[in-house]
């Protein structure tokens, strides 16, 4: 689990205005139901393919996100639902896309592991892992040469620090002092590997070893996120250079939504031990109860609220006519 | 072994049995693994997990994961390793999970495999083993659909297997461990569960030598991997309308056993070559091209070529159920070509 | 366009000037650079070295090293930069030096560029230009000779320029660049100092038109990049024997002008196909698969395909020489073909 | 030029014996003078193709190569001539095979880059930049498994920095703890392009971060690159994994030979200083005569049998028939 301090301590509750805070709660939740319903369509044979869990890892996707502005980049990954969500998806053509609907963020053509949308600065899901280091280093690129003032974040799991992809754009990157954000969701498994077989050495000193501001942070604390977000966010887009965030997290259920016999791989205990001590949305909520930024009543409201528009969202998708065969052929070309 | 050409198209003798194409592929690794100390297998998740696919599950159980290795998500990485180790005395069985990821190997293969050998003027080897896969239809979209067996067919120096029954591909699959060149072995993901019969006793199967699965005398159907059985189910449908379709499978693209396929189509003057992937610049226009030059005078009509639609595969089912071949495909144009309504 | 399609093969009118190939396709760059601030230039020694070719000499003095940009030795790496740049508002050209290491970036360049626009319902786009080289001879060895452009043209999403003369280089390159699609561009680096008339005026060829370089009607050579000129001059020789050699160049490969290849056979009856690619599931499959079938009822022969030889480009010239396809090779074989002796 | 302290100091003459060193000292005038006749060769249009020299930089090359046993492993460059001729290849089928004769290692087929020779242990010298990394590490994995003692070498230049195949190998390397010795030539360009330009943070902390032993040395100082890497060898020979040398040095001559108008991207100064104030010959020479190991007299003797060793060399290359062209087909295939 998380070995070091959480720099929450640094981070005073007016840091984020109040209300921030509790859209930052609405939106965990929404990732944290939206997913629950992803599994609930998996398991009623409702969804085609397979589908990647954010769930346990919230407050990663949500933290960043809150730090950026509407017109940032953001690239996701196979496990990318939250990234999507936090950036602005609006549930509703999230389900359409995963079902394969014409009303999908990607007509359908996409589905699960490749939602983009760039309304929301969605470059892009990305189902080869590590494959869109170059991609968001690229958009960096963008805005420093045509001096808009985006950022662009890079989102992906602890087993992309094995493409040597990664260290060709980090240095890349600091070279040119490009504004991206690495952000490194060490959730612990690469599949069915334990991430500590797979990775030598210390995960921060790579980022270093180019120069490359690094910081750790405690994954399932949002306040902790977004905190550190906001300044390497503001530090990459003061012109400073890129960063590198190590979030320490945990997925809950499966690698994917077929994965549920796990215990060749992680102890029943290890799970519940994150799920009862390190629940990002418990620890927020306790402590935006606890500081009166909330009662249980209002979230619990709240939480309401989100099911409703989650269920909504799924029964949009679930009626919604999958595209003409005859589109298969659009969209090869520009 | 061309007495066991037909094999897989019998029923089960007292000595076989039925096994599926994975389990046939697992035999395959633990026969080699007992018999040679030298073959080590390697890939994301194949020790404990026994790969995503569970094709290899048991093998870190018997054989220690000494020899059933784990890797980091380093494609590139650990394919030179195996490389390197194939020149110095091992003889590596790498697992690339799904073929699109072979996309990030293609220099250590193409411009180190596949050319250690010639550079050297024959001085090492490289006896190295890439099984992958290929195969759409199992809604994972773009990047987990391709079949991308021709870019390895177009290098000199690699050999390229692509099995199509349980029984082919355990023969095949020991044959390329004891090759001495880097092999690529494409399964397809959707066939693991393919049920097909396997003697008792140890056989192996020659790189190069195509198979005919099916006996016709009207149509010559060429079909790799995944295809075979579309092809075969094409061919049952054209019985039914009297048309004699010869299903016949190259079993390897390199080295390509031209002579069969020639033979095939000067027996039936028509021809179909059906392949998963990309029918442009893919493996359908060398077969074809192969047939249309060696069997000329034979052909009444062009070698028609049926692969993948020329898209990335999409994700929404109806859309990506159009883009590969089917059965009924296969059926409708063997038909027109055979003059049948 | 068609008024342009023979301009190369005439003598420079007024407006005309001599430019070698490498000149042509500077120029094209300056231009395009000139017109749309939004081009950038990226690559290993792209800026002061010009490349080691020295195609872009003078155009990091002219543009700045903030649009000439020299990278890392990082081919996947500024690859992928370019195209999440090519994705958000810029048009970047990237070099690859060697055309055998695209063996590096065909994760990027495969699954990522050519996928984005078609996986995200047509909403992104990757105008991106990838501008690398081909061709052996060089005495550069194995893995400095290759003409990887089949690899390419497999892939849907991509589209694949060989230009041949300095007049299509520029063209076909200004084309590119405007191209909404990631557009790979392979040049012959043997045939940077080639000369060919350029109009002062500006002009683009569109991608996808074939261009007949000569014509004539006793047989069809289909020849891409290097070896249009090899073509030419088999032609001339068969000229001499009485033999009228039409040489057409489909310019791309994708998107291919499978019409004109096949109006041309259908005119001669007689193809040869000719690419310094391997043959074995290269271009030359492909375009003589597309004109069997095309042109079936009117030949009177299987189409010949001439391609480098099967094996790794060898070092010493004595080897090296036999593996490409040479003149005399394609004046023996079309001789052979029209009944010549 | 290098800013740290020699570890010479550490390295007392006795280190070596000083028959060793008088050999070290004839490899590395070997390397001088074969380069000297390749560059002759190319100017004289006798060579077909092109070819990276290596002078300047012999100090690496043999000073590593004198830690190595004779069944240890190399990868080799482009800039390779150095490290074959150091791990015992014989000038004069190198000059075969620069020539592309039957009688070369590669029987004409490889070339300058890519000599190859299982009797000296040469995996092959490579033409794509750190594209022998992969092999390198595989080479030490066969080591481990089979028991046999071996290290494996990976020469590279400081430009295969940018290969992100390097960062995943190293990786491997650490975590399998495998007998690989990643050298690094810093002869301070990429081609045409200082490092300076292409390379981000600091080079030492990249292998660092994955946790592998990392020694920075003068690569103009034979003894010190010998010491060093015998120390590294030796530890990885005892299983305790790999180990990584950055070697600071310089080329004196152009990328290739072709390459001989560089102001552009040097200047003359520069190259003179080198030259002449770190020549690496010069300075052993120099060294060897102070502790009176060799005197002037006995190392024009010895420059002059090497001289003539590498003129026969080359006359026996000249000589050499080419190959058959019909083995132009053979080997492709074992
Ligand atoms: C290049 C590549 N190799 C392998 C895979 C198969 N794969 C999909 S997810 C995954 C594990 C990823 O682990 P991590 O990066 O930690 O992300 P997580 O799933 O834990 O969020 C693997 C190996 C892939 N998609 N791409
Ligand atoms: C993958 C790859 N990219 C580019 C090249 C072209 N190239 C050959 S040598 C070289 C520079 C290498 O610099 P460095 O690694 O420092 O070695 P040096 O030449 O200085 O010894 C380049 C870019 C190549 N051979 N391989
Ligand atoms: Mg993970
Ligand atoms: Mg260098």
């Amino acid at each position: 689990m998380t070995k070091q301090k959480s720099v929450i301590e640094k981070t005073p509750a007016s840091a984020a205005e109040p209300d921030k805070y509790l859209r930052m709660y609405q939106q965990m939740m929404s990732i944290r139901i939206f997913e629950e319903q992803v599994n609930d369509l998996y398991t009623r044979a409702l969804m085609p393919g397979l589908a990647h869990l954010y769930i346990g890892e919230e407050a990663i996707a949500v933290g960043i996100c809150s730090a950026l502005r509407p017109d940032d980049y953001i690239t996701s990954t196979h496990r990318g639902h939250g990234h999507c969500l936090a950036k602005g998806a609006s549930p509703d053509r999230m389900f359409a896309e995963l079902l394969g609907k014409e009303a999908g963020y990607c007509r359908g053509k996409g589905g699960s592991m490749h939602i983009a949308d760039p309304a929301t600065g969605n470059l892009g899901a990305n189902a080869i892992v590590g494959g869109s280091a170059g991609i968001a280093t690229g958009a960096a690129f963008s805005a420093k040469r045509l001096g808009n003032g985006r950022v662009a974040v890079c989102f992906f799991g602890e087993g992309a620090l094995g493409q040597g992809l990664l260290y060709e754009t980090m240095n890349l990157a600091q070279l040119w002092k490009l504004p991206v954000i690495y952000v490194c969701e060490n959730n612990t498994y690469n599949e069915y590997t334990h991430y500590s077989e797979t990775t030598a050495g210390d995960v921060l000193a790579r980022p270093k070893a180019f120069g490359i501001q690094a910081e750790r942070v405690d994954g399932q604390d949002v306040r902790a996120v977004y905190a550190t977000a906001n300044a390497v966010v503001e530090r990459a887009r003061g012109g400073n250079g890129p960063a590198f965030l190590l979030c320490d997290t945990y997925r809950y259920r499966g690698h994917h939504v077929g994965d549920v016999s796990r215990e060749y791989y992680r102890s029943k205990q290890e799970e519940q031990k994150w799920v009862s001590e390190r629940d990002p949305i418990k620890l927020f909520s306790d402590w935006l109860i606890a500081h009166k930024l909330a009662t249980a009543g209002q979230l619990q409201t709240m939480n309401a609220e989100v099911k409703s528009t989650i269920d909504a969202a799924v029964q949009f998708a679930l009626n919604a006519p999958y595209p003409d065969p005859l589109e298969v052929q659009q969209d090869v070309y520009a | 072994m061309s007495t066991l050409d037909v094999k897989t198209a019998m029923a089960p003798s007292a000595t076989e049995r039925e096994l599926t194409l994975g389990e046939a592929i697992r035999e395959a690794l633990a026969e080699e693994m007992r018999r040679d100390p030298r073959v080590v297998l390697m890939g994301e998740d194949v020790a404990e997990a026994g790969t995503v696919f569970k094709v290899l599950t048991g093998l870190s159980a018997e054989f220690g994961t000494d020899r059933v290795i784990d890797t980091p998500i380093s494609e590139a990485g650990f394919t030179g390793l195996a490389i390197g180790a194939a020149m110095t005395g091992l003889r590596p069985v790498v697992d690339i999970m799904f073929g699109d990821f072979i996309a990030l190997v293609m220099d250590q293969m193409a411009n180190q495999a596949a050319k250690v050998h010639y550079m050297s003027g024959g001085k090492w080897k490289v006896p190295l083993v890439m099984r992958t896969t290929l195969g759409a239809t199992r809604r994972s979209a773009a990047q987990h659909s391709q079949s991308l067996h021709a870019w390895f067919s177009h290098v000199p120096g690699l050999k390229v297997v692509l099995p199509s029954t349980p029984y082919d591909a355990k023969g095949l699959l020991k044959s390329a461990i004891r090759d001495e060149n880097p092999v690529v072995f494409f399964e397809d993901k959707m066939m693991y569960k393919l049920k097909g019969a396997i003697p008792a006793e140890e056989y192996t199967i020659p790189l190069g030598v195509a198979d005919i699965k099916r006996s016709g005398d009207d149509i010559t159907l060429v079909a790799t991997s995944s295809m075979v059985q579309v092809a075969l189910g094409a061919a049952k449908m054209l019985q039914e309308i009297g048309v004699g379709a010869e299903v016949i499978d190259p079993r390897t693209t390199w080295p390509l056993d031209e002579e069969r396929l020639i033979e095939s189509v000067k027996k039936t003057s028509r021809a179909i070559v059906i392949d998963e992937g990309y029918a442009r610049y893919g493996a359908t226009a060398e077969i074809a091209s192969v047939i249309a030059e060696g069997a000329f005078h034979y052909l009444d009509q062009p070698v028609k070529r049926i692969g993948a639609m020329h898209v990335p595969i999409p994700f929404s089912p109806p859309l990506e159920d159009v883009t590969v071949p089917t059965e009924q495909m296969v059926f409708e144009a063997a038909r027109k070509m055979c003059g049948k309504s």
